[in-house]
């Protein structure tokens, strides 16, 4: 075998093989959910799903940022919650000042990804219970920010979330953006340092990276998609409210790991994950249109996510031996 | 080399750690005499059993929670709390109020707890996805159980005898509960540090591939430490049940996170291979303590988030730090 | 001479119970290879890790060009012109090769964003030396972890290179490569030396030490034993520098005893007729492996370093997955599926990797020790006493000289010929029949070695089956009854005890034929 | 089933028609009584030939998914959608969805915002006040109490604890403390065993449903329970503990919160789908509310106990509108 064509293999088999395991995940709970949903491919079913989706999209997106670093953030889904509140707060339900919500969000993201950046890097918590404990400060403060459900988005953002344009729904084209600021992160230097962290701190650290900043930076851009999150429950639901996203946390890791990016650092990517949040949404429209009983549909739903977990780990099966 | 040497060969078979025990135990006492400050009465004699008594559960659970997390490879639990509220569910409706039926009771809970956990064990080592969200997946099916045995409506009720078991008092006014945990925790403490299992859990923890290189068993000993945990959370869920006599459908939940972060301020290493259950105790004291002195503390269910959040960072950063890269 | 380039002075440091340096002093000057060298356990990576940036020592001060360098980190060190091979590789594993080599100086376009053909380019240039140790191409775009432990320790040099130093550690840098490989980094250092860098080179084989440098500077715990000229140097000189005033190692009369002895007292070792027969074993580098070894007899594998000789051995443990061919103990099929049950069989495998493969580097010595035997001694299979512990641990230090503090501290604060003690002394308390050592010495200083040959030497007097993979050939010709050369995952000839010679395992190794010479 | 858009006040009244039922908390015996009230109900319609299919969309999840639950019941085409909420806003935005393709729509349980929903639901300020009133008059001016609310920040807390407090401002009762205890009977005794040991004046405890229980239990292992009132609550669990302590003297009082509210949901959204119009009178904006059922206190307590004491410990006791008190709210 040449060098190249090893290389390629070496690279089909590391990293694009998890991939393939989540497409085929997609693949097969598109085609499931189409056969059992008549109207699946219906503008109001399709529009409806992608707007469904974007929210632990963009968390997941941000999760995995911080999963590759080699760290973990239980707290987005309360940075969630914090941004969503704060920018409500903001816009008011006036067009005018939703860019200055915009903002607001995405400074929220970046203070409470600075907090949780200093206390895992520079202070060396360990980040699960690190993120756990900020987790307590960010869902207080949004209690403070919104004490009770309230404020409005303006009825522009919420119905533009809902449109489609030529056809394709503008969620959709926000998963797209999405995927493309990922993208584009991936071919900078600190997305690429984060890489190096992830995959051996040590090393990374006699090899000039800085590794500290680095760490701090993922936990920044995770808050920074955390705020997308935000904006996109925002436009979903169209108002506030001071519970909305701390659910979201455990199903971003779980997004995370179907998407093939591994829980130990340094090894996946953000793409398998917007595929892997799809996989969850889709997972639960599938068990209600398969009318599966009221009282199993929760069993089902855990068996399936799972039997998806396995799955995407079935590529790391293969490197299976120890000592090798 | 002409090195001091630091510590003599007596001193115990493993590498145990004054340093985070007692550092937790200082805080549990500081936040006590916070708490008699604040609002005097709060370390009273009655009110300090109180206190230990609700640590009981959350110690129990995180008994299985220490040996999960010292098995490493990001070995975490997080079905603990969702175990127990099943185990519990088991129990009150097998027992149904009849202590007659304790025994098929528990031992049908546990049963179940330990089989959820051998899945959870089998999941990790065969089928290698990580704890997180092997765990994590694991909540989802049990909560799917737990709607499907009880169709939505948990029912039955703790038998006396249990309840007078937990909450008795025995000696020095001193429920039966702490009795219990104690035994529990000397249990936890000799299986880690006095078996062959507790040892090949530290290899494991500290270095997988050279446990399975010495002849050590790591999967099962990977699958015992899920069953353990599953089991020790049933039987937290047990004590629940005596301690409420009645159940609902999320008895234990909250106990989930909870239970990773006592074992983390009692100095375990959430990368394996280094801890032990002592700390994990006094841990669970430190956050059931903070945890009374914000109840009593008057400032609004918001403020008292964020202090409970800045009091566990502060916690944190007393004994739960990593390595530096640089030395 | 003028201001030398480098002066370390008063440098000390203290991990926990150890003083890794006890005020270490080093001077050297631009344009000079200047070894570092000293027993296991001296300091010498510390050292080097002061000068990288990525230990901060207690006290002592660095001046390079005369000025007092103050380094708080890699960083620093690199903006001094510092650059560093590590002992323990700075490779990260999910990247690849050329993402290795740019690592933490990314060629970047403007904002940040990288620029990958420069890159390329870069790691290129600085592999391009080495292409013959890759099969002739460059696997630039691989991931680090899919390469041998030569290819990336090669990788690290690299790395080191493409940061244009002007000081050079290479601290155990050649550890794992081949001559040929040696060779060519031999020749890329002393063109450095020739632009005026200096290279701080540390090995334990002291033929490239007096190949290559031309000073040296011994360190003894922690501190500087002396700098000599090696020109007007001999290897005694050197080894008594070391070694200081402790009687060197007795020779090999004394051997046998000082571990049967040991041996004596834990009880009868083996049955005494034990024979291991292999035939046609087979994996996905091994092809149609098949011999026989008696006890009492210790087998060296030689050839080329990574021919499949680490994979032989972990196939005989169970280790590695098996595709055809089986191994025969006493008659009885030995089983091939998994470390448990060759290690109940009575197989015990000393691995290459220690760190990686062989100890627990947080966890006490006695665990360490204890670990695999265990089972034995305890009540139930279960419960241990911790009297039966100490004492298993305690006789096991006593017979293999390990020198510890208590056997409460962590492994890790042991010196690395002392940790290989530790990693072989938990097997010699199970009482195995067959004995694998992937390496044992490697990395271990002159008086340990001598040690380590000792024990296994007496292993096989105690009627033990021993295969012994090494790197070095003086010890496959010291040790070995008979030696196995293996290329490309076959047996390609045995030499007996008459025919092994230094000379002769290199030869075979490189399979050349009987004419040819080197 | 029929997904043409015929709005809300145009009902065309094209039977059997297709409801559905979200609900987005599954971890309490409440809404399992709400949810199989509801299937009986419907059960009885369905006889009639009235309706045709029930689609339950019943788990635990997040404000997110409940909005895939209530997309997800769009596309299933139901007539009109029955909702215990998440979020007193958050859904506002899919309720739009949903009428805009000629759903009916109602909230039960919480009451919602969006104004294109009808909310039927029981007054829970009003509920609030009764046992607040009652509590009141037992602890007299000056008295102290201490309060175990539910979950800081969620809508019905705010709603009931604002009106609770207002009446012991008005009746001079002191409020040593605040604290929370999730609406979750473990932690409701733990907290309260925690302000029993710092608060040793305590004349009474106010609490909310689920927690009484386990307040009673905290109180009682105290000893307290002859010195200590406690606002108590209509569920069977409680009321054995209660029905055990009358020999002692011990009072309380149980407000009933109706699981039933869903089955009065359903005789409303047929009567809507029907094309009927609510009376004037009966709607305030967007709310109706169903008059709370009954109250448990010591004049009624044997009735209540005689019907309810054989359910299991986590059963509510319950009530709903008959479909003749439903249809008296429509013109
Ligand atoms: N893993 C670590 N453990 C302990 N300290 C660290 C670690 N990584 C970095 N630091 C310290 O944290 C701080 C910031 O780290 P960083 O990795 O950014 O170093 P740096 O090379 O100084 O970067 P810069 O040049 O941008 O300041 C420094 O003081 C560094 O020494
Ligand atoms: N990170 C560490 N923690 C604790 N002790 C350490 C650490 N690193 C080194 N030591 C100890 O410091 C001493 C010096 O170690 P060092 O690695 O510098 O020796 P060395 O001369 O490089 O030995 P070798 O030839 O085996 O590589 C040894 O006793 C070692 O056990
Ligand atoms: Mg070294
Ligand atoms: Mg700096």
């Amino acid at each position: 075998m040449t060098g190249a064509a090893a290389g390629l293999v070496d690279r089909v088999r590391g990293v694009q093989l998890s991939g393939l395991a989540t497409v085929a995940m997609l693949v097969v709970a598109v085609a499931v959910n189409s056969a059992l949903q008549p109207n699946f491919w219906d503008s109001y079913a399709l529009t409806s799903n992608f707007a469904t989706f974007v929210p632990l999209v963009a968390i997941a997106v941000g999760q995995t940022i911080v999963v590759l670093s080699g760290g973990l953030d239980l707290s987005l889904g309360a940075q969630v919650t914090l941004a969503s509140v704060v920018a409500v707060q903001v816009v008011d339900g006036s067009l005018d000042r939703f860019p200055l919500a915009v903002a607001a969000a995405l400074g929220v993201g970046l203070a409470c990804g600075a907090l949780n950046g200093l206390v895992v890097a520079l202070l060396r918590l360990q980040p699960i219970v690190a993120t756990f404990a900020t987790s307590f400060v960010f869902s207080g403060l949004a209690l403070v920010v919104l004490p009770t459900p309230g404020g409005s988005v303006p009825f522009e953002i919420t119905t533009a979330y809902r449109d489609s344009v030529l056809g394709v729904p503008v969620a959709l084209l926000l998963i797209v953006a999405l995927a493309l600021v990922w993208l584009v992160l991936r071919r900078h230097r600190v997305l690429r340092h984060v890489y190096a962290v992830g995959g051996d701190a040590d090393a990374a650290y006699a090899s000039l990276v800085p590794v500290a900043r680095t760490r701090v930076w993922a936990y920044v851009l995770g808050g920074l998609f955390a705020a997308l999150s935000a904006l996109a429950i925002l436009a979903n639901t169209g108002s506030g409210d001071p519970f909305v996203g701390n659910e979201l946390t455990l199903a971003s890791v779980a997004a995370v790991v179907i998407g093939g990016t591994a829980l130990a650092g340094g090894r996946g990517g953000a793409g398998g994950s917007v595929l892997g949040a799809i996989v969850l949404a889709l997972v639960t429209n599938i068990i209600f249109f398969a009318d599966v009983p009221t009282d199993y549909r929760q069993l089902v739903n855990g068996a399936v996510i799972i039997l998806a977990l396995a799955l995407a780990g079935i590529p790391a099966l293969q490197k299976r031996r120890p000592s090798a | 080399m002409s090195t001091p040497v630091v510590d003599t060969p007596r001193r115990g078979l493993t590498a145990w750690r004054p340093g985070p025990v007692a550092l937790a135990g200082t805080v549990a006492v500081a936040l006590v005499i916070a708490g008699e400050i604040v609002s005097p009465g709060f370390a009273g004699y009655g009110q300090l059993v109180n206190l230990m008594r609700v640590a009981a559960f959350l110690g129990v659970i995180a008994i299985g929670q220490t040996i999960v997390i010292i098995a490493g490879g990001g070995g975490v639990d997080l079905s603990v709390g969702k175990v127990a509220t099943f185990s519990a569910i088991i129990g009150s409706r097998v027992m149904a109020g009849d202590d007659a039926n304790i025994v098929p009771a528990v031992a049908l809970a546990l049963l179940v707890a330990a089989a959820i956990g051998l899945v959870n064990g089998l999941g990790v080592t065969l089928l290698r996805i990580p704890p997180f969200v092997m765990t994590l997946g694991m909540i989802g099916v049990v909560q799917g159980l737990i709607l499907a045995y009880t169709g939505g409506q948990a029912e039955g009720r703790a038998a006396p005898a249990l309840t007078s078991l937990v909450n008795g008092r025995v000696i020095l006014d001193l429920p039966g509960l702490l009795f219990l945990w104690l035994l529990l925790g000397l249990l936890a403490v000799w299986l880690l540090r006095r078996t062959t299992f507790g040892w090949s859990l530290f290899a494991v923890g500290a270095n997988r591939t050279a446990a399975e290189l010495t002849g050590v068993r790591v999967n099962r000993t990977l699958i015992l430490a899920y069953v353990l945990s599953a089991t020790f959370a049933g039987l937290a869920g047990i004590l629940l049940l005596g301690y409420t006599e009645s159940v609902f459908l999320d008895l234990a939940d909250q106990y989930m996170l909870p239970s990773v972060a006592a074992v983390v301020i009692g100095g375990t290493l959430l990368a394996g291979g280094i801890g032990g259950y002592a700390g994990t105790a006094v841990g669970a004291i430190v956050l059931t303590v903070l945890q009374g002195l914000l109840t009593t503390l008057d400032i609004g269910g918001a403020w008292r988030t964020v202090v409970n959040g800045v009091v566990l960072l502060v916690l944190l950063s007393l004994y739960g730090r990593q390595r530096r890269l640089r030395s | 001479m003028s201001t030398p380039l480098l002066e370390m002075s008063g440098v000390r440091k203290r991990y926990g119970g150890v003083q890794a340096l006890d005020g270490a002093e080093l001077t050297a000057v631009r344009g000079e290879v200047h070894a570092l060298l000293g027993p296991n356990g001296s300091g010498k990576s510390t050292l080097d890790k002061t000068l990288a940036g990525t230990v901060v020592p207690d006290a002592g001060t660095i001046r390079i060009d005369g000025a007092e360098a103050r380094i708080g980190g890699p960083r620093d060190a690199h903006a001094l012109g510092v650059a560093a091979v590590y002992q323990q590789l700075s490779i990260v594993g999910d990247l690849t090769v050329t993402q290795n080599v740019v690592l933490g100086l990314e060629p970047a376009r403007r904002f940040g964003f990288l620029d990958q053909r420069a890159a390329r380019d870069r790691a290129g240039a600085a592999l391009e030396r080495f292409t013959a140790a890759f099969a002739g191409r460059l696997p630039l775009d691989r991931p680090a972890s899919a390469l041998g432990p030569g290819e990336r320790q090669i990788v690290e040099v690299a790395k080191a290179l493409a940061r244009r130093p002007r000081i050079l550690v290479l601290d155990e840098a050649t550890a794992s490569l081949h001559k040929e490989q040696v060779d060519v980094l031999f020749d890329v250092v002393r063109e450095l030396r020739a632009d005026g860098v200096l290279v701080l080179f540390t090995s334990h084989r002291l033929d490239e030490v007096f190949a290559l440098c031309d000073r040296a500077t011994v360190l003894r715990n922690g501190r500087t034993a002396g700098t000599v000229e090696l020109a007007a140097t001999d290897e005694d000189e050197l080894v008594r520098l070391m070694v200081g005033d402790a009687p060197h190692q007795a020779p090999r009369a004394a051997r046998a005893g000082a571990a049967g002895a040991g041996s004596a007292a834990e009880g009868p070792v083996s049955s005494p007729a034990a024979t291991l027969e292999v035939r046609g074993l087979t994996t996905d580098r091994l092809r149609d492996v098949s011999f026989t070894v008696r006890s009492g007899e210790v087998l060296g594998l030689g050839g080329l370093q990574g021919q499949g000789q680490s994979e032989l051995l972990l196939a005989l443990f169970g280790g590695a997955h098996v595709g055809a061919g089986e191994a025969v103990l006493d008659g009885r099929p030995l089983p091939l599926s998994s470390p448990v049950k060759a290690a109940r069989a009575g197989v015990a495998l000393v691995p290459g990797d220690r760190g990686r493969q062989g100890m627990f580097a947080v966890r006490p010595i006695q665990e360490n020790l204890s670990l695999a035997s265990m089972h034995r001694r305890a009540t139930a299979r279960l419960a241990l006493r911790g009297a039966a512990e100490r004492g298993a641990a305690t006789a096991m230090v006593e017979r293999l000289r390990i020198k510890i503090g208590s056997l409460a501290d962590p492994v890790s604060t042991l010196s690395g010929g002392n940790q290989q003690k530790v990693v072989i002394g938990k097997w010699l308390l199970d009482r195995p029949r067959v004995v694998l050592l992937d390496d044992p010495t490697k990395g271990v200083d002159v008086a340990a070695k001598e040690e380590i040959y000792a024990i296994v030497r007496g292993l096989a007097d105690d009627g033990a089956v021993v295969i012994l993979n090494s790197s070095d050939n003086r010890e496959l010709t010291e040790l070995s009854d008979r030696v196995l050369v293996v290329f490309e995952g076959t047996v390609v000839e045995e030499l007996d005890a008459e025919a092994i010679s230094e000379r002769r395992l290199i030869s075979s190794a490189l399979r050349l034929g009987p004419g040819e010479t080197l | 089933s029929s997904d043409d858009g015929d709005g809300g006040d145009g009902g065309s009244g094209d039977q059997p028609y297709t409801i559905g039922l979200s609900n987005g908390f599954v971890g309490s015996e409440w809404r399992t009584q709400m949810v199989d009230g509801l299937e009986e109900a419907f059960a009885e319609y369905e006889a009639e030939g009235v309706v045709d299919e029930l689609v339950v969309e019943s788990a635990d999840t997040d404000v997110n998914g409940q909005i895939q639950q209530i997309r997800n019941l769009i596309n299933r085409g139901v007539d009109a959608i029955i909702v215990n909420p998440n979020s007193e806003t958050a859904l506002d935005a899919v309720f739009r969805e949903a009428t805009g393709q000629g759903i009916e729509v109602f909230a039960i349980d919480q009451a919602v915002t969006s104004e294109d929903v009808t909310n039927v639901v029981i007054d829970q300020a009003e509920w609030a006040r009764i046992s607040a009133d009652w509590l009141a008059g037992q602890v007299g001016q000056g008295g102290n109490v201490v309060v175990v609310n539910g979950i800081a920040g969620h809508p019905a807390n705010e709603m009931r604890w604002g009106a609770a407090e207002q009446v012991f401002t008005d009746a001079g009762v002191n409020v040593l403390t605040v604290a929370d205890g999730n609406w979750d009977q473990a932690t409701g005794q733990q907290v309260m065993t925690n302000l029993l040991a710092t608060y040793p004046d305590v004349d009474g405890v106010w609490t909310q449903d689920g927690m009484a229980e386990g307040v009673f239990r905290a109180v009682d292992a105290a000893g307290r329970l002859d010195r200590i009132t406690i606002s108590g609550e209509a569920r069977v669990g409680f009321m054995r503990l209660w029905n055990d302590a009358r020999a002692t003297g011990f009072q309380s009082i149980g407000v009933v919160n109706p699981p039933g509210g869903a089955v009065s949901a359903l005789h409303m959204a047929v009567n809507v789908l029907d094309g009927r119009e609510f009376a004037s009178g009966t709607i305030d904006g967007n709310t109706v509310h169903v008059p709370i059922p009954y109250t448990v206190d010591e004049t009624t307590f044997d009735q209540y106990w005689g019907e309810a004491g054989s359910e299991s410990d986590a059963y509510s006791l319950d009530g709903s509108l008959t479909r003749d008190e439903a249809a008296d709210f429509f013109e």
